[in-house]
């Protein structure tokens, strides 16, 4: 059986068109990507291009982000299940890619996605991402930490901003200094920020979205930071100088960043589950072979068997979760929107449980493989460290607790926290 | 409140600690902990990382502590408190770099067989310490991986060494050994003196088949490969190593029949203790990062540590390092003071310190993750020392028959069970 | 909002029928069961004796579970959605009515259950049951622990079977001693039990399920032994003396029994949602009001904020992933039939985690209300002592290893743990 | 493997332990044990306990153990040994029956105020001596807890007695008190003496206003009312307190303005030293029933305990309480050896001793779960005896403050937070 059939997900509600498109990223990523892995760690950042680009752009997923009439498709909360599905099958190769996508895509999110299609945002920056060259696509600059020796604007939910707008006449002015984004740093051609408005000379209380492309004068760009994993994605710290950006360039719905939330924990869940689809592989061809006690193999030693079946447990409960999150993101009738606070919080819950369970699935491989684990060789320990990135820039600032602060007031209705 | 103010047996530590200690944070703050963002991309050549080693193995001497006095040591063999005194100096190091830790504390692991009371050999250790008594950094090894099983070698109250398949035989006054081993500490090139697990009738688990015998390694038929690639721990080099008609003398052996198992068997004990110096000197490192940090960037407008939720966590690891440093610190003492507490070979005090390793490597391993939560957008960064502390010590946890090892020997112990 | 709006779960997919049901019990459970619990600990037996009856008589649920032709109609895996809604709210009034109910129906499962309704077991059993007089119900007599002092009959998946079956004539002479049913051993009309089977005289290798009337001869009942909690449900151990039942009592399916395990897990893990919700409602009206440190309500405090945000998490992923297995029951075609291996897994890891996630929760509640968490008055303890009564009662023996072993072979091919 | 080859520092333990663990430990197992399974029922009456308590406390006399033998006792509160050997009484008690522990156990907590060097109080040490040199069991309890607030009281460091409600106000020789208690353990008519936590002047976090004052439970104005019904701890009772104009003489308060309120802080270490004692005692029981069980109980024709991945579990709970007992032991001393440690009562020793609690708490909730479930259908069953301790020892996490206030204690006190 096959992995992606072996754990259950709800084959009923994915299109035959999502399906075929996720075999092609599959046999992408057993020849591009799987096959060529011990070649990877000489020459890694010239291989992930190579291999992107015939993911992206030969297989066409760069532009898919986008509407219909610029090649695209994905930009419905109606086709969540579908990006849940591709970004599983990228990620088996390379969370690092399947990571970039996600982060792409939910940077995309509050201009592209239905009902909310930004016409004239998608006329100005589709362009640049729907032709046959690579890109590496839209950036995001989220809330997070705050500074003892600011004075520090304002908050979103607990989370320091850290850009200023203020409007001049048409143009937005933006300001903010050694910006960690969460993603792409180094090449984004877009920046999607979460920007504190000025409204006179105090700042409005909720934060809005405005789209900086990353070539304006003004937008500077630290050094390439080492990082713990996802090196296919390359990220540097940012600072804004005065940046000026026509006034269409902001999405003014109240409820956009908490959508880009949404759909960031829900395409990150999916990374997750798609990376430990290959632990599965992995540890299935290890356990398969590898004999113990000078004698049997590992796999019929109970104790070694209750690991295998927390790693199995991990997966297919995590798989079920991202699907769910998916699946209420289709139906805003029944759930409310995903710009919400009820499905925000949800999703922030599951983007929380899913890279959880996923660490925990991948140490408990780790602990079977013992040295093998760790030992690049053995492609295990890639997925480790690509899994722990994304949980920690899930987090953002303060581990899970900003999260549960959300959950508390949403289930409980506290106004202090 | 600094990281000398968490909890440890006062009772236990050694008149050197406060000297020893002090020494080598100085070296390690000075020495190691500016560089140590660059080590991952050293892992091959060690062009970094060797000049620190040779400051504290051969400057300052260290490499020479356990050795009698009577051949140029410290003689730290002999004291009452070489163990807990060791911890003291493991967590020092292991606060900078716990690869280094290691590399360091395997040197003396195949010597303890030789230097520590009551198995001290004066004619081995003679000749060795003309070997460490140099002006370079002198490294050993303890080589007992093989590649089928993984820790079958290190699961000795259960197998009993019967998987060996590495062969000493006696050739007049020779030993001629022959085998291929995985993974040791400080191979790929670095050890002078390899001290190998081998067996000297393949497949026994008779106690008096198994044999430690030191190798130096540069002795005819001793190949090293090249070191692997790993997830973290670059300062530590691991690589196969074959043995094709080594032949050394026959007295290279460390304590003959019977002792030679019963040194392995303490060995064990000495490896997890040390490995829970490695942790506890790493979360030492964690607690001073987690410090600045949460004193430094704000929640919802207040230091991260003044946020009730958050210092929850940071209490938990700070508790749980004061925790960790008392059960290292017994583990020591037991390992010291085997009057009191058994022989630090025996089933009791091994399978007690496995537990307790496996604790305290289960904190670590927990609790570095969650700081990485904790610094966020900035827990991958390599500049916050977070990551690659939480990449080294998973290492730690997984070695040495990782996990599961620790579990089964407990259970045998503690429920007295046959078949596991 | 209401608790069972408030937590996610598939409404779309529960039909109105049921949705007034739920209410109808709702209703019951205010008004009979919650408004007198302090009533309760002082003669808790007679007052939930009247508080079933009302339930199963007066609404009917009693032979809710028998097919259609006996008044009855849940007896479907097409109903697996409604069952769980319904086991919800009972639960919520009294975890152990609702752990009754829900053994009941597993016990009655092999013989009711489409497709595999046996008519003539039904013919025999559910006049028993479908009249206005209020019964125990079916018990459970399912594998568990050996005795390393006894050669020991053949196993299911480890359990040991400590029922022997042998046919002589048209009879099946049953022996077994010192049983420990699942539910319900005081008092069962009805014993549900997974026998092995003599063929000759070696035992086959699967068991099967035999049924056998309570009142028959042979039959006796140790004395009700003192439990942590399930306190509705008195439990007895049982031995079964030459016990003979006509040929047709078996159920001759390989897959019954473990039919009878996933619907166990889901209906346990339905009756763990019912307390939860309870649970929240007790921890609401608590953090609503209490004040600490002589200032600011508990709830505004982050740590306890963050305490609630993981009750309202558990709560949440637990119910998503009960109706993710009821929902996967009702699709044998795309999924599997509940009696094959894959959703039989399912069933047990969902069934595990659902009870674990409950207890977490629930102590979590009772660390936010210290003394109150214990003290019997503030109906909280009860929760925990009936919820913990669940899960080490799904174990069975050896914890979750069981369990885990089951997954390790559907995920694993492990042949020999 | 016994019991009693849990790991404990062996340097810490003291001269009577061996005797006077071996006398409780009969006393368990005789008087104790055999009737437990119907402490339950009992809760309101005490029937069946109370026999029990009158042979431990008044018979073999130990209700005297604190006090100098100037006045009768038996002098363990000026040893430099008093905590670790009340570590190990409390052990063997909670063995039997975490309640009764906790019970006795109170008995001394207001005591330490007035019989602990060095806060001997000669006057009242004689005074309350012949109240307890009796015949009968004779028990005191320490009343803190207000309606509103929970932990509040205990929250001393952050809150300093600030929200205290009960009164004291001095009338020439003697002090009135007024006010409303709930929860003390050995209240609904057990105590005889009543240790009560009171401000001098309501509203302040002066600690000249702390006051600890001694009532005899007979005085008037006292009022006990009947005990809670909880999920466990029969053989605790627990009630509401009232003052009403209660009238003792001016010098039964325990040590005078500040003093007292650095006796409170003391107490709280006392007390999670006590509680974690109880914890480990119950863990040493639930050891024995599993070693029990699991080898007379098969999963797939082997003893559990033959499983691997049972083996886990067992192994993991018995390294759980062989760490928690180093752990819990190392409590005991740093509140012996002030010297070694710093007081008692300071921030530093508070703040571990709660941490070390906590953990303890936390690993034996864990255990005691697990160990329900390794039972399967006999884990809910009470003739098993680990489903009565399962619901006991939750009570232990939870009270004085419960987790939360432990982990804002080791958080404030580890990186100096300020708010919290």
């Amino acid at each position: 059986m096959r992995t992606d059939d072996l754990f259950f997900y709800p084959k009923e509600l994915v299109d035959e068109e999502t399906q075929a498109l996720a075999l092609s990223i599959r046999q992408w990523a057993d020849k591009e990507v799987i096959a060529n892995r011990l070649k990877f760690s000489e020459n890694y950042r010239q291989l992930v291009e190579n291999s992107r680009k015939k993911l992206v752009i030969d297989i066409g997923l760069q532009q898919m982000i986008w509407p219909e009439a610029y090649g695209g498709g994905f930009n419905s909360y109606k086709r969540s299940i579908s990006i849940v599905r591709v970004l599983e099958e990228i990620s088996r190769a390379d969370p690092g890619i399947g990571f970039m996508y996600a982060a792409n895509l939910s940077s995309y999110a509050p201009m592209v996605m239905k009902p909310h299609v930004d016409k004239e945002l998608c006329a100005r920056f589709a362009p640049i991402f729907c032709g046959k060259k690579l890109k590496t696509g839209g950036s995001l600059i989220l809330p997070g930490a705050g500074d003892v020796h600011d004075e520090g604007g304002p908050l979103f939910l607990g989370r320091t901003i850290q850009v200023a707008a203020a409007l001049r006449g048409d143009e937005w002015v933006i300001n903010g200094k050694g910006l960690r984004p969460f993603n792409s740093g180094a090449g984004a051609e877009l920046f999607c920020i979460v920007c504190a408005i000025m409204d006179g000379k105090k700042f409005k209380d909720t934060p809005s979205i405005i789209y900086v492309p990353g070539d304006l004068r003004g937008v500077k760009r630290g050094k390439v930071f080492k990082k713990t994993g996802l090196n296919a994605d390359e990220n540097a710290d940012i600072s804004f100088d005065n940046v000026r950006v026509p006034k269409a360039c902001m999405v003014k719905r109240d409820g956009a960043v908490k959508g880009v939330y949404s759909w960031l924990n829900l395409c990150m869940g999916a990374v997750c589950i798609g990376s430990l689809m290959n632990v599965y592989e992995i540890i299935k061809d290890w356990v398969d072979v590898r004999v113990i006690k000078g004698k049997g193999l590992i796999k019929e030693n109970p104790l070694d068997a209750a690991i295998l079946a927390e790693i199995a447990e991990d997966i297919t409960v995590s798989r079920l979760l991202t699907y769910n999150l998916a699946n209420i993101m289709t139906r805003p009738k029944d759930y409310g929107s995903l710009e919400q606070d009820q499905v925000f919080t949800l999703a922030e819950m599951i983007g929380m449980r899913v890279t959880g369970s996923a660490l925990h699935a991948i140490n408990r491989t780790m602990e079977l493989m013992g040295s093998a684990g760790y030992a690049t060789e053995w492609n295990l320990e890639k997925h480790w460290r690509d899994v722990k990135t994304i949980q920690s820039y899930l987090c953002g600032i303060g581990a899970d607790v900003p999260v549960k602060m959300d959950i508390a007031r949403s289930f409980f209705d506290c106004k202090e926290i | 409140m600094t990281i000398d103010d968490f909890s440890r047996p006062q009772e236990y530590i050694s008149p050197l600690d406060k000297h020893l200690g002090s020494i080598i944070r100085q070296w390690a703050e000075k020495d190691v902990m500016p560089y140590r963002r660059r080590f991952d991309e050293d892992w091959k050549d060690h062009k970094i990382i060797e000049p620190a080693f040779k400051k504290l193995m051969a400057d300052m001497g260290l490499q020479m502590c356990l050795f009698p006095e009577e051949v140029g040591g410290w003689g730290l063999g002999h004291s009452n408190y070489t163990a807990t005194i060791s911890y003291r100096m493991f967590e020092e190091i292991g606060r900078a770099d716990t690869a280094m830790a290691v590399a360091f504390g395997v040197t003396f692991w195949p010597l303890t067989a030789i230097t520590v009371e009551p198995h001290v050999n004066m004619r081995l250790c003679k000749e060795f310490a003309s070997m460490f008594n140099t002006d370079k950094a002198c490294f050993a090894a303890l080589v007992m991986t093989e590649p089928q099983g993984g820790s079958d070698i290190e699961n000795i109250d259960l197998l009993k060494g019967r998987t060996i398949q590495t062969t000493a035989v006696l050739d007049g006054d020779e030993w001629v050994i022959n085998g291929h081993k995985l993974w040791p500490t400080n191979t790929g090139g670095v050890a002078d003196l390899l001290g190998v697990v081998c067996t000297t009738k393949s497949g026994s688990d008779d106690p008096t088949d198994f044999a430690l015998i030191f190798v130096p390694s540069t002795t005819k038929g001793v190949t090293q490969g090249g070191p692997y690639e790993k997830a973290g721990m670059a300062a530590d080099k691991n690589s196969d190593v074959w043995f094709e008609d080594v032949r050394v003398p026959s007295w290279y052996r460390a304590a003959g029949p019977v002792d030679d198992a019963r040194c392995f068997e303490e060995v064990i004990s000495w490896g997890q203790m040390g490995s829970s110096a490695f942790l506890t000197g790493a979360m030492m490192n964690l607690y001073e990062i987690l410090y600045k940090f949460c004193s430094e960037k704000t929640y919802n407008k207040k230091p991260l540590k003044e946020n009730d939720a958050i210092a929850a966590l940071l209490g938990r690891i700070a508790g749980d390092l004061d925790i960790c440093r008392v059960i290292g610190y017994q583990a020591a003492r037991m390992i010291d003071r085997p009057d009191m507490y058994g022989g630090r070979g025996s089933r009791q005090v091994v399978s007690k310190i496995r537990n307790f390793k496996e604790f305290i490597a289960d904190r670590a391993v927990e609790n570095f993750g969650k700081a990485m939560d904790i610094l966020g957008f900035y827990g991958a960064d390599r500049a916050w020392d977070i990551e690659k502390h939480w990449r080294d010590i998973k290492i730690i946890q997984l070695w040495m028959g990782g996990k599961q090892l620790c579990q089964m020997e407990a259970a045998r112990y503690f429920f007295d069970c046959k078949t596991l």
